[in-house]
């Protein structure tokens, strides 16, 4: 329950930056996430708060004191690893009780403690058990007991859910959620699944190559990506490419020219969310750009359908259609007529992205 | 839940099926080692009980005197006791040793490194005479220079022992070690431990198995070892090997049968219960 | 592809930081293990190059002499050619019978598989004084009975040095066995290969490091045994470590040093040359 | 290239019934992909098919052919196993030659066929390499290329794209499916993962504890699904539970009268897809059902956003609206009306499952 201010961490390993320039302030009771693709940087930086990883540059404080140079056992964080971590030696209840015995807690006080935190998690009747006799949820939970037992002043999360299945998944995520808030507990998770960070998160900071390249809410992601690769990596976009040709105006490399709400110039890129292009028998009235193309593939997704259709052969965009029960919906190869509103989510190309 | 009990019951059954041919082979296979190192320990405990004293075919009778002999003559039990304590002495020594030096080849990286791993090999290997050859070499160098005579004394016999007793050792804690989920002492250390009790309490108990197998196979190779203690023990310090084979120069009679029974009788309940800790085929 | 640079150079780090006095600690530790296992092998090497006789300090020159009176002694040549022979004789026939019996351990579920599993690691801890006068009792029995005398016989010793070969072997190649990913045997079962062709295109490859390794261990142990042989040798046939003990009952002189620095040296090779195939560190 | 038929195939392990009597019908160049939680059945089913499990009952034919109780190496099956099992001592070209040399085709012709099958992969310039020196999916790539040099008649795909990771995972099921249209051969897919069978898929099966739920296109899984099971694990479903009150009328546990399309008796529970469930500030019209409720949560998932709705204490219902740009969305404690449609999707309460 303090608040977490990383400046300009850095960590390199040789001519490799694992972590560059990371800063951030999560405030007291908020919930931060780190998300990006594997090697990013995300969990590096999250080892650097919990004292694993010596930084090369900058500084990590916890409730405004400078724990840069602590190791691990002096920083009152609690960390909830991938894979759970429990001592396979202790019961459930001696795990939960481990950071209180360490932190001399008379034994009287530190029971009920430990009482309380599997309340928490409701797992109070398996306190004798030992871990290998739990589910990996179980298990999960008596990790989570275990790292708010002794009341951390930031609770750490590498990728929690990582483990369990997709159903159970689902499930934790609201409750780790509902007990964070509860708790009023400082909170940084580590996650490349955007959708358990979408569900879960205050505010979301998208990493890459050991940098930050986002921060913001759910909607800034969403509605206002900050580049190419955070339009990519947060839900789900198709991508015409091709030059900027003037004023807010962009030539495709199929030979389309589409309006834009941005001005740049030279090679650009331009990202439309499926559900922002429409489609139709007809030409789309009050959109700023439609086109006519072929209907190429269309992929049944249970509540959703995404139609990928042609407009050249080098252009191609997704729109996706509820699939409510009477829809009639164009088959591949019929002609349709789509349109978008003219969108700021225009980026000079990227090098390092897949078109 | 379900989940984990079908993925098992499916793994179990692997090898498929139309294998059974192949699967008899196999277990013949396994019969045959086994009978063949078992039938010398049966013949020798068969002769054990003769009650002829020179052995020959049939028997013709049976008899527990050999065992009376064996456990009461004195020359033995002295062995034996020198043994034991030669044994234990250099067990407990070999595990200050081998602990932190598996420690530090299993985790750090440092120029060497391979070849400090390769060489802890070699007493497991170099042969016993020629090892306890260069042990008597070095301590009748180190009573010459330094006139401190380690030749012949229980001392010495000790130090050739931990040469013995540490590559066990360190080959199983450092098979432990590997088996050992580092991120545990990770888990400890966020949680308020430091270096030190991390290592207690957590570490340690995770390698305990390693630490138990090698510190019985360290015990049994010092405990049954010839070579190295042909060169080293003094007058009135003999081990039992080599009271055994004194023994054995004088006379052959079904006394020596007996003491072997017994004395693989011990180790295999050492192995036994060793066994109830740690799965011995597991670390071994 | 970033991804996987960055965390295993993550997990190179892991260790973390502020750790160093315990570092230095740990490589402290693996060197006094070094240290203690070397320090023998360097006297005795030492001694190999003395001039005098009579080891004493300090040494009045250097030589190689020794080193020509061990190679041109006959009776060491005949006995290294004996070691060789029974070496290579026993690690073939343990070969033939550790390979399919490590299969059927590693891969079978039978009644006794345990027991088995840990019978087969007592010749390893088994006092080689014990087992050697085990197989003695053995084959003067078999003698006796059968009248096929095998006892004092080039067979015989074959026969127990075998004893010695099969445990290291077996637990060499289950620890490659145990090692080795059976969806390739699968893969290869699906792509038209029977079981045998699968075995040899396949596994064979794959538990190859452990079948060196275990050939290399298994030869070693029986080049370099006495006990064994003491019961086993006949006229005229002694094995290397015999004829060391025998030279040394008679007179100490650098000779045997030398003598001692050539097996070194060899097993060293060996083991060297093994370690190009196979991570000894990781399969021993 | 062949048709596949499975009838009644069983595989019991002393009592555990690992599959039930599994019967299907693949046509031939079908792709059919049993889908279902680990430990359904699936993988059984498929090793049956390869011939590492034999069948407690039942038959397997390939083509026709009876090869029930052929070992593996006699059924010319190709399959991909989740790991990739490619041999490590072999060079990729090696790797995707072994099943042709085991079916002794002449060197040349060998050398052309796995340069076809290489190339169809886009690897052919990676023919010396070891499987070591390749990514993840390029081994992947190779795995399959192998299983498809020799033309096995039936191709069969267990959890193929499980090690991948996610962005990789969209590319490789597009081009899986599109190799296998191409080739026109017989598939079976085993997956636990629902977005990948509906993708992939010409017909899914959805199998548990053993037993095949149900068989059907995209469609009839997510519309017309058969239990309580199947509309869970098929796409998002919210749940009403409660009893059947009379002739099309279910009586939830809250209390609320619901209509539905189907008549039963006893504990039934309703399944709703999100985004079959409309909100609104009024009262929905034109549907057969319309509640008010208070929102509980709103949860933004990039292209679209679930409002959480309570209706009573014990009924909750989830509503999707897709991301448009000026929706005005209620907030956390809004009271709002949801309504929805009379619905076959009611199913005899299960038992083994979370309401």
């Amino acid at each position: 329950m303090a608040r977490l201010e990383l400046d300009r961490l850095s960590k390199r390993y040789g001519d490799f930056h694992a972590a560059r320039d990371v800063s951030l302030d999560v405030a007291e009771g908020e919930f931060l996430v780190l998300l990006g693709p594997s090697g990013c940087g995300k969990t590096t930086t999250l080892r650097m708060i919990a004292g694993f990883v010596e930084p090369t540059a900058g500084t990590v404080k916890i409730g405004g004191r400078d724990v840069t140079t602590l190791p691990p056992w002096k920083r009152n964080t609690g960390l909830v690893f991938q894979n759970y971590a429990l001592f396979p030696h202790l019961t459930v209840g001696q795990n939960v009780a481990f950071g209180l015995e360490m932190r001399k807690v008379a034994k009287a006080e530190a029971d009920a403690k430990v009482l309380d935190a599997l309340k928490l998690v409701q797992l109070d009747h398996l306190i004798d058990r030992l871990p290998r006799q739990l589910s990996g949820g179980q298990q999960q939970r008596v990790a989570l007991a275990r790292a708010l037992a002794f009341r951390p002043d930031v609770l750490l999360l590498d990728e929690p859910l990582s483990n369990l299945d997709a159903k159970l998944r689902h499930d934790v995520r609201v409750e780790i959620r509902s007990l964070q808030q509860r708790l009023g507990i400082t909170t940084v998770m580590v996650t490349h699944d955007q959708e358990e960070a979408l569900t879960m998160a205050d505010r979301l900071v998208v990493m890459r190559d050991g940098a930050v390249r986002q921060i913001g809410s759910q909607k800034d992601l969403y509605e206002r990506p900050a580049d190419h690769f955070v339009a990519d990596f947060v839900g789900r976009s198709s991508f015409l490419s091709g030059t900027m040709a003037g004023d807010a105006e962009m030539k495709t490399a199929g030979g389309l020219t589409v309006r834009c709400a941005k001005s740049l110039s030279g090679p650009a890129v331009m990202a439309l969310r499926p559900e922002r292009v429409y489609v139709g028998r007809e030409p789309i009235s009050g959109q700023d750009n439609t086109f006519p193309g072929e209907v190429e593939f269309v992929s049944y997704l249970g509540s959703l359908i995404d139609i990928h259709v042609r407009l050249s052969p080098q252009d191609r965009v997704i729109a996706q259609v509820p699939n409510h029960d009477s829809a009639a919906l164009p088959a591949v190869g019929d002609t349709v007529h789509v349109g978008w509103a003219a969108t700021p989510a225009v980026f000079p190309a990227d090098s390092d992205m897949r078109a | 839940m379900t989940g984990a009990a079908v993925t098992h019951t499916g793994k179990a059954a692997r090898p498929g099926f139309r294998l059974r041919p192949g699967r008899w082979a196999l277990k013949a296979a396994a019969l045959v080692a086994f009978i063949y190192i078992l039938t010398p320990l049966i013949f020798i405990t068969w002769l054990s009980f003769y009650s002829q004293e020179i052995p020959s075919y049939p028997p013709q009778g049976y008899t527990l005197r050999w065992y009376g002999q064996a456990i009461g003559n004195q020359r033995f039990i002295d062995a034996f006791v020198i043994s034991a304590q030669v044994g234990i002495l250099a067990t407990l020594i070999g595990l200050v040793i081998a602990l932190p030096a598996s420690l530090g080849l299993a985790r750090l990286r440092f120029f060497g490194r391979g070849a400090v791993n390769n060489l802890l090999l070699m007493p497991l290997i170099v042969p016993g005479i020629v090892l306890g050859f260069a042990i008597y070499v070095m301590l009748v160098e180190v009573a010459i220079r330094f006139e401190w005579n380690m030749l012949n004394s229980f001392g010495g016999l000790v130090f050739g022992h931990v040469l013995l007793v540490v590559p066990w050792m360190v080959r199983l804690i450092m098979a432990s070690l590997a088996g050992f989920d580092r991120t545990l002492e990770e888990a400890a250390m966020n949680l308020g431990a430091n270096r030190l009790t991390t290592f207690r309490r957590v570490t340690m108990p995770g390698i305990l198995p390693g630490i138990v197998a090698g510190s019985m196979f360290g015990f049994v190779a010092s405990f049954g070892n010839l070579e190295l203690s042909l060169f080293l023990v003094g007058p009135g310090r003999t081990t039992l090997p080599i009271a055994i084979l004194q023994y054995l120069q004088w006379k052959i009679d079904p006394t020596i049968a007996a003491i072997s029974v017994l004395q693989i009788i011990i180790i295999a309940v050492a192995m036994l219960i060793t066994d109830r800790f740690v799965k011995l085929s597991r670390v071994v």
